[in-house]
């Protein structure tokens, strides 16, 4: 059953150093806060999944906690690159990024095999694309009723996954709504699991489009309003846009990403997102 | 097409050109930027049955401002129903239900085919962009895929550094062996022009010229030596009507964000 | 776009003589007026395929529509054995069965994989039970990254697909509610499908747990209330538990079960169900 | 197990040893019949939190009256979440996140595996079951299994006529060699006996009795020489709870349809 903590006490409790982590989100519902509690906990050598990387996994990069990336889609969505996942590729600042680059079909596939207990899962994908021959991680099977040739992938199982959702029970029962992602195959896949919510309600009232993750099937869940900034928590708060476009200018410069960090990260304390 | 000429940008032609290939009532597969402009451009003009398909899982997006991103809140509320990324990939794309994809990139080739992954060595790039993201199964799946781009010499070359997603691979015959599904890309629609397959060789052709641009400029715009069809066309002007929906489209982008930057 | 057409008219253009076809539904929203349409328009040869085949797939095996039946579980729910099933399968009467059997997860991922364009799913299943040595479309994959052996199963594409939901609006979008089983996938799988409604509305109005399967994944949309009938329509019927009952007594016998067939579906017109 | 003793039948007996395999907050799957009766007064018992998976897709189902179908409309209204079928067997069953799959079936054997597809020979059955459903994944995916099934000479064999469900296979060691990853039947009640699996050899062994049985009848009851456990204990007897709880429970189902018969 489900631990209602603290997201200090859930990160230091289910995240350590050289584990491969997911912080899920699809535009919407981001677990940015997590994401700076981990960096904040000062996590190092981690590997970081997730099919579209943003703003806070190029802070998490730009911080030093990231050794590997494992992503179909990098950038800042609306706005460009993120100049942080550049720099590790590029430069090499502050440290190597080694990168496994997939297509978000694989990637889902990946999830969705994680989720269902199997070491692989089949699509019609990559083929004909320069990502077969970079990315070891993509292979072929052959169908044994047709003789026809598919593409392989293989699970993904992150020691932890991270999202954000809107509402959880008293008994640790979560549910989100609107575009929900790939986020319900990120948790199922992974080995321990926290959701960060925006609030915590008496009962659960069944939405359309919800999706409830039941308390059994996570490790802990934490209480953070606002968890989901700059992206959004539909129903709790609208994207701030001004961050994601003032983030290409602060990310830019090595120096006045570290004042970031360290004023708006290291100087603020997990309780200061609005719990 | 009535009504007085009214003042144009290279990007509005461009995204005219590009929404005027989209039929109602098709399925269209859009990705964020200028393919998603254009393709709301249609439902708002000529195609109000077009139907929306957006990556992050919304079916039949109706959106009444234009989405920031892929994931925009707008596009959920609108759709005609929210399903997961995994059952958009495997029961919507993946199986050709799709009629059109709608797709951007860093780098077209004379194959049509997509970089958006690195420029320079993929080891050691010059410049790293954001990836593949879901454009190489969009470019596979779809029964057919429009690709729109500014066009340079940089933009449209010889060779892509990168092969993010299949065009025509390297000529005729490339996508039947590699057991892709869909015609592949049958338009490129630029600020420069129209280039269209060649049904012998797949190589791309300039088959139409935007308004007020000349074949010359056309040709020179593009890093390889362009063919040029035998009949080319110039394509009709964006229209009064065209350019006052694009227009109260774009306008729609701003107000959600108190301070643009 | 779909085709807003009675049931009769919809049946004969969409089922044919030999024809593969899936009726679909979990004890819930059983599309049982369609089978009796089928029944009415005498096709014949036709493979059925379904999980949970149940009183209607008894009704079309004796009524001698069926040459093949593809499933997992063939019982009247809650009451017993299908008499006019095992008749068929015992004493090859009306006519002998092929059978293809498989397990409800083989059923279920083989819908998944038809719906997804795939040839095959992979699935943890199957091993050591005697299904593997007595049904042909079972077979083993091995997996690229871990060498592990998976069990294969084929995709089922039906021919026709049919299911029941609540709603359609008036451009022929579809929704349902409640338990939805695997009808998605069924429908998604086949080259043609037909969905039985209770009701025409307006507008559907998303609803929790709701599934909305919009017009351009279908062929044909028919307005046939009470379309579901002995099985249930959330929100609209329920279960008639009692015509389970009485199936057992009408279908242990032939010449009783023959009767009921001209009576209650020969002698009846697709429009006395309630249109 | 206080108040004075209350009149039960063999299947009360069966229902309650069965409901007593529950733990509270474990997570049961369930199949319809004996197993849901078994399963819901527990939850009205001792196992309050006992969580419930119906095969039909409802996680977490907390009916008020005993559902006649697997697809009940009181198990959707009562879940936590109502999901497709494929998402049932794919995300939940089959990484093993069920604690207790709890099946019935045709015949059991000596390995306590379980036949529910054919009497005779497949090609020509005596009698044909109606299948295997979607028990022979629960069999192989739960933690651990609990077989229920009222026990004759003819249910109990030998040797199964048809193996739809794996048990222990031929003995110790097949289900490690199958890659089957739950523990298998580590329990089977019948309204006779309990059967514990010998931890050495997987041959079910009886290791208690229901009240009121002598072990020669429930010896007798099984159609091989059933092995006898050191230590054979005798159930406590339903107590008047339990019996009122499951009285309870039955008095839920004629309810509904108007004439039962």
């Amino acid at each position: 059953m489900t631990n209602i903590t603290t997201l200090a006490e859930a990160v230091a409790e289910l995240v350590s150093d050289g584990d491969t982590i997911a912080l899920e989100g699809f535009t919407h519902l981001i677990p940015v806060a997590a994401g700076h509690e981990i960096i904040r906990q000062h996590r190092r050598e981690l590997t970081v999944v997730r099919m579209t990387p943003d703003v806070v996994y190029d802070q998490l990069i730009g911080a030093g906690c990231v050794a590997k990336m494992i992503f179909s889609w990098g950038g800042n969505p609306g706005v460009g690159s993120l100049h942080r996942f550049r720099d590790a590729v590029e430069h090499g600042w502050p440290r190597p990024l080694e990168i496994e680059e997939h297509s978000h079909a694989g990637m889902a596939n990946r999830y969705a095999a994680g989720a269902s207990g199997l070491p692989f899962a089949v699509l019609r994908g990559y083929r004909g694309t320069d990502l077969v021959a970079h990315t070891a991680t993509i292979a072929t099977v052959t169908c044994p009723f047709t003789g026809e040739e598919l593409t392989a992938v293989p699970a993904i199982n992150p020691d932890v996954s991270v999202i954000h959702a809107q509402q959880a029970d008293r008994a640790g029962n979560v549910m989100m709504w609107g575009i929900t992602g790939v986020q319900k195959e990120a948790v199922l896949a992974a080995h321990r699991a926290l959701v960060t919510v925006e609030e915590i309600v008496d009962e659960l009232h069944p939405r359309p489009g919800g999706v409830v993750l039941p308390s059994w099937a996570l490790s802990h869940v934490a209480h953070v309003p606002g968890g989901a900034h700059p992206s959004y928590a539909q129903g709790y708060s609208t994207r701030d846009n001004a961050y994601y476009t003032a983030w290409d200018e602060i990310s830019k410069d090595r120096d006045r990403f570290c004042e970031w960090i360290d004023t708006h990260v290291h100087a603020a304390s997990a309780a200061g997102v609005g719990e | 097409m009535t009504g007085p000429a009214v003042p144009f940008s290279r990007d509005d032609a461009l995204t005219v050109a590009a929404s005027r290939c989209l039929r109602n009532g098709q399925v269209c597969f859009v990705g964020i930027g200028l393919p998603s402009t254009a393709a709301n451009l249609a439902r708002r003009t000529h195609a109000p049955d077009l139907v929306l398909v957006y990556e992050s899982g919304t079916l039949g997006s109706k959106p009444t401002r234009l989405p920031l991103s892929i994931g925009d809140g707008e596009l959920a509320d609108t759709a005609d129903s929210v399903i997961s990324v995994p059952e958009v990939f495997n029961y919507w794309l993946q199986p050709g239900r799709v009629d059109v994809g709608f797709l951007g990139g860093a780098q077209v080739d004379r194959f049509a085919n997509i970089n958006s992954t690195v420029i320079g060595d993929y080891a050691a790039p010059k410049v790293r962009l954001p990836g593949a993201g879901g454009a190489p199964e969009i470019a596979a799946s779809c029964r057919e895929v429009v690709i729109m781009l500014r066009q340079t010499p940089r933009a449209f070359v010889e060779r892509v550094d990168f092969v993010s997603s299949v065009g025509f691979g390297a000529g005729a015959g490339d996508r039947e062996r590699l057991g892709l599904r869909g015609a592949g890309p049958q338009t490129v629609v630029t600020d420069h022009c129209i280039m269209r397959p060649d049904p012998e060789t797949c190589e791309l052709m300039l088959t139409a010229l935007q308004p007020g641009v000349s074949l010359d400029d056309a040709v020179a715009a593009a890093g390889w030596a362009l063919r040029v069809a035998d009949q080319v066309e110039t394509l009709t002007p964006p229209d009064g009507d065209e350019l006052a929906a694009l227009r109260a489209l774009q306008a729609t982008v701003a107000a959600p964000s108190g301070h643009a930057a």
